[in-house]
């Protein structure tokens, strides 16, 4: 018996629940090479802000013990490209859109929401992730997530300038003292799902040389290495909300997620979509693979709807 | 042997490939691999992209090697030829794979080097490993009537590859080491401006370290040749995703921007790299780069 | 040339900056069968609390992408258990030893800190280490580092039960939003050291059974695939206290330590001190390989003393 | 091969060992591997931690495993034995090993069997791989004159182990399979009862699954017999220091602690096992264990 693969995300159906993650998919025509990228339940865009923005100097990136470290700096053509090119692309090729945003501000991110929302191949556009948790930014005070009510600022504003079935997702960061404050916070001002995690923030230094070994110093910590890191991320988030501390929101999860067996954790954690990043750098058909293999141990564990499995685990603890 | 065929264009396959022969090489391993479809689609300045360390490691990042043959059939299917000097983790098990072990391949991969469109004598200039792809290419400009001048350059002879093969492929070969193990001692850029005066030469085409990258294309501008360089930038991916292997690079109306060496290179026009903004392993973005940092950072 | 590896804590000189890390080495017997475990600057007991105590139960462990994930819940025998056997045997080897301490209110952390200073072998001590960063207790609440306030306490009543020349390490989580103001506390209060990093908070769900894999549901991530995290930890905190933003004191370093290149990594970041915690599960004698192969590498820098290396990568960045 | 001594009482090294020979055993591999020093110091029951997945593992911790058999010389030097069954990561990467590969070992650990002072009927019950440590028990068990019943059981055929050797080994062998694909279908407790009648046995020696070894615990004991069981607990290091190993263990005065199964074990009396505390892959800390949570947890 097939699984049903469908996930739903604020009355958006999507046939499945894997995606890119933001910023390692790029925007879509390089992955295209490998595999239909229209397959995947969504297809999560690189971060856009207003302007075009180079990213930092090099080395932007170092390898470390199952993951690496990156300080790309949100490198990107700017939300009027995007909307030009790079979307219609992926409309083009039938590929359902989540478009990952930010600004340096919280009216930048507004604005560049709206420019999208304005933009002609917005019905590709299954929802907009709202990163607020970059770690690449030269001043850490501007991570956003950090802090509950900018991060309930920013969600507000961005809510304000798309359509109301337009699903946001806040996408935050791992580090932080509380983040179930957080999560409650973007809840509260709009946001219809969350996305966890965005990288750790992390440092790798040259022994050769005895300095960082990026040219930004410090950088985002990714890949299987951070996995557990996501799971409890998830699984407090979930927590939470079964216990009713705030309203109920669809969970997108990432985090170090290389197979189907990866991807099932997130999922009996809490989390109804899935994104897949780092590892696509190691197979560049990453998601698509997981995507197969998840589907396969669904099966196995004899459910008809993979949202069967969606926070399991909450219900099957044994209290020893 | 999987072969999963790139659904659009470009031309790039991901297959599981088998090592069929593994050699020393002075200070590099030379690596046969069965790796079907790369043969095809290859070019020479074009490189592949090995998954390291099999199923239980920890280095989850691609190393990426230029191509140094390709032979689209034989006893096992098509083949491909690279050219690997143990460094760190991922090219240390590299080097140390037998014949019949498994290795993930991704290839081809980036813009190879272009030809010219007329029989002209073309310098092809290689630092140590650097000389694998010149080979082929020297082979492929041979065929078009082109002459070739081989300059290979290492710090000692060890670091030295395809001096013997360089012979044959080429029409004039110098060789120059740091220390005089062999050939002449000195830089390649010492001998290059004896051999484009020598050849009139209107292209080279050069493979190593980024600072003989530079002086070869600061040389070639002296004798007004255009230097095609392949450049060797940290790269996480090798297909284009990541963004981590950018350089500042000026397109051809002069705009400078942070583009990704794995797929608008590894190979450039030497003098479209803006080579003052490396120094000593970093390199800086341009103020006047698309989308430079304002002030304050960003 | 021998490179001087002496490395001096509040005027207590150790031989080396090699340590155990608290919980990775029980008392000091297991690993004396692998080698003499008087050889390493200091040995670092299992974090210790007043009265015995049974830990949680099974499973207590998830091996992860390179590291692992333990909830043991502080098993042990209890300060005086602690002080009548094990403190004796670790002396009569010719141990310096660190000794981990924690309590369930900061005035159980006092009391351990008297029956301590008050036992018979106590001249072994070479300081103490305050865990106030488990995450392996019922409460998270209960994890003192997560607030600069109760960290103070907990240290201030500390140092008030130990004589003056004991030096104090307040052993602090990654797993806050920032870790800086909570060093800045511990600091304030007394502490005359810091040890960083304790395990991130982590989850792994056992895909099979779909449920935590972990008797205590969430555990503590260590081992390589935390090491960024460390460094940036060491880096930060350093980089406040040469920016002057409170009193500089040593700090020691781990996390993720698996050779001595990693050791010179933490170093270089600013610690002065070096723990090897989880990689002495894949080799019992990894501390002291450490030892020997970070002593290599300091010669091969050219330094006569390691201490020239604490914190170098600070002084040698490239600005592009 | 590094061979570092133990410093201290307790006779352990920690070795680079060299396969020297690897085949499959129905579901099982059987690894021999060269381990100096190894053999001298083991005695049966006690198990052995290994390394897995090579420089660029991501795998960190070690795999524990029975010691099949020792032997102190050899054309090799000392070899040590291991049956393997491929499980996860670690146990796949070295059934997979081929001969000479080299893989770290930590041995002998744990406490071994503890054998009787008379020579009295014994008995001993091998679950799936669990039965690899016991034909070694039962040659020095016959060496001082103690008269060996084994009793075999698997889920099924192929997840037997050494039903052969067991004939040679033993003077008695019973073997029972879940599906009935070789022997007695059913459980080896199903077999026990009239093992332990025939034999009037007062010890069994038993290694295997939990839930098997508790069924040995009571039926022994409904015979008046002492049950000394090898359990298995997931261990991080193998050697003490990481405390995952735990089992709630009463000592002589019937007082509760958690106790390391891999130094204080992995060789218990089974009466002292608080079986109770385990259900489900789980196990709880008994109320009345030494510093058991009070309420409110800990
Ligand atoms: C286009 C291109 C062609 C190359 N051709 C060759 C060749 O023919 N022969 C050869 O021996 N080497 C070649 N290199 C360099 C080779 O990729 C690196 O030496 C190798 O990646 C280092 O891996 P490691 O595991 O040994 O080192 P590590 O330091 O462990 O590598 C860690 C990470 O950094 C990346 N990295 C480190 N150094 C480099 C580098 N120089 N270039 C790209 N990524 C790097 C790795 O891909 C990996 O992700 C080439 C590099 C590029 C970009
Ligand atoms: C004293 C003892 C003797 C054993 N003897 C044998 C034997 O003779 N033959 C055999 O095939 N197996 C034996 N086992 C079980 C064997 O250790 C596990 O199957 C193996 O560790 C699983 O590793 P993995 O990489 O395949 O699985 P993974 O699930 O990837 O292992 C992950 C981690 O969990 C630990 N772990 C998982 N399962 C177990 C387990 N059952 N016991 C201990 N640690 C575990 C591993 O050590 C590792 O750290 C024994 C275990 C113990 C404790
Ligand atoms: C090279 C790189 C670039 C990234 N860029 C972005 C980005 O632009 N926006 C964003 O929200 N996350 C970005 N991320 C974070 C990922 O989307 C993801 O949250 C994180 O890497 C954890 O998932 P992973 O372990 O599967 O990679 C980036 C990660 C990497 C490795
Ligand atoms: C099994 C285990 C038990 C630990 N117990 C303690 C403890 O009792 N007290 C403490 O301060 N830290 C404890 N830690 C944390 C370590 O001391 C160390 O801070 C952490 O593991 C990071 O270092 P590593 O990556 O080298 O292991 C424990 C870690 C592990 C893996
Ligand atoms: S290496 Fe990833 S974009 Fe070039
Ligand atoms: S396995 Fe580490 S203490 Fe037993």
């Amino acid at each position: 018996m097939a699984v049903d693969m469908a996930v739903t995300f604020t009355g958006r159906t999507l046939p499945n629940p894997l995606m890119t993650a933001s910023g390692c998919a790029a925007n879509g025509r390089e992955l295209h090479r490998f595999f239909d990228v229209s397959k995947l339940g969504a297809f999560v865009t690189k971060t856009v802000m207003m302007d075009p923005r180079s990213g930092r100097g090099t080395p932007r990136m170092a390898e470390t013990s199952s993951g690496m470290l990156n300080s790309i700096g949100l490198q990107g053509p700017g939300i009027h490209a995007f909307v030009a090119k790079d979307l219609p692309w992926l409309k083009s090729v039938g590929a359902r859109v989540l478009v990952s945003i930010a600004g340096n501000t919280a009216g930048e991110f507004a604005d560049v929401a709206r420019v999208l929302a304005d933009s002609d191949a917005f019905d590709c556009v299954v929802g907009v992730e709202v990163n607020i948790s970059c770690p690449n930014v030269a001043n850490r005070g501007l991570v956003f997530a950090c802090d509950p009510l900018a991060s309930g600022k920013v969600i507000a504003l961005v809510r304000e300038q798309l359509p109301r079935d337009v699903p946001i997702f806040a996408k935050l960061t791992p580090d932080v003292t509380d983040i179930v404050s957080i999560a409650d916070a973007a809840v509260k001002s709009g946001a219809t799902g969350l996305t966890m995690i965005n990288t750790l923030l992390g440092m790798v230094i040259d022994t050769d040389r005895l300095r960082p070994q990026l040219g930004g110093i410090t950088g985002g910590l990714s890949g299987p290495s951070i996995r557990p890191v996501a799971v409890r991320a998830l699984w407090q988030v979930t927590a939470a909300m079964r216990d009713g501390r705030f309203q109920t929101v669809p969970l997108i999860g990432v985090g170090g997620v290389r197979t189907g067996r990866d991807a099932l954790e997130l999922i009996a954690a809490g989390a109804t979509g899935i994104q897949v990043g780092t590892s696509t750098f190691n197979d560049p058909t990453a998601p698509q693979r997981v995507l197969t293999e998840l589907e396969a141990l669904a099966e196995s564990h004899g459910v008809a709807r993979i949202t069967e499995l969606v926070g399991i685990a909450h219900d099957r603890m044994v209290i020893p | 042997m999987s072969t999963r065929n790139s659904s659009g264009a470009g031309g790039v396959v991901q297959v599981q490939g088998e090592v069929i022969a593994t050699r020393r090489v002075g200070a590099y391993h030379h690596l046969t691999i069965v790796a079907p479809g790369v043969a095809e689609l290859a070019r020479p300045g074009q490189f592949a992209a090995l998954a390291v360390g099999g199923p239980t490691t920890g280095n989850l990042l691609r190393r990426s090697f230029s191509i140094h043959k390709v032979s689209p059939s034989g006893t096992y299917g098509g083949t491909l030829d690279l050219v690997i000097a143990a460094k760190g983790a991922g090219t240390e098990w590299l080097t140390q794979l037998r014949a019949h072990d498994a290795v993930d391949v991704v290839a081809p991969l980036g813009r190879p080097f272009p030809l010219p469109t007329e029989p002209v004598p073309c310098v092809l200039v290689g630092g140590g490993y650097g000389s694998a792809p010149l080979f082929w290419l020297a082979e492929v400009l041979r065929e078009r009537g082109c002459s070739v001048e081989m300059v290979l350059g290492a710090a000692s002879e060890d670091r030295l590859f395809g001096v013997v093969e360089a012979r044959r492929a080429a029409d004039g070969v110098t060789v120059t080491t740091d220390d005089g193990s062999a050939g002449q001692r000195g830089w390649v850029s010492d001998v290059l401006p004896d051999v484009f005066r020598r050849t009139g030469a209107p292209v080279a085409y050069a493979c190593g370290p980024m600072g003989m990258l530079q002086s070869v294309t600061r040389v070639a501008a002296e004798f007004g040749a255009v230097a095609q360089v392949a450049v060797e930038e940290s790269m996480a991916c090798g297909i284009g995703i990541c963004m981590t292997c950018v350089m500042p690079v000026r397109n051809k109306d002069g705009v400078t921007s942070m583009v990704r060496s794995c797929v608008e290179g590894s190979v450039f026009r030497g003098d479209r790299i803006r080579w003052e903004a490396f120094h000593d392993g970093v390199c800086g973005v341009p103020e006047d780069a698309v989308g430079a940092p304002r002030v304050g950072g960003h």
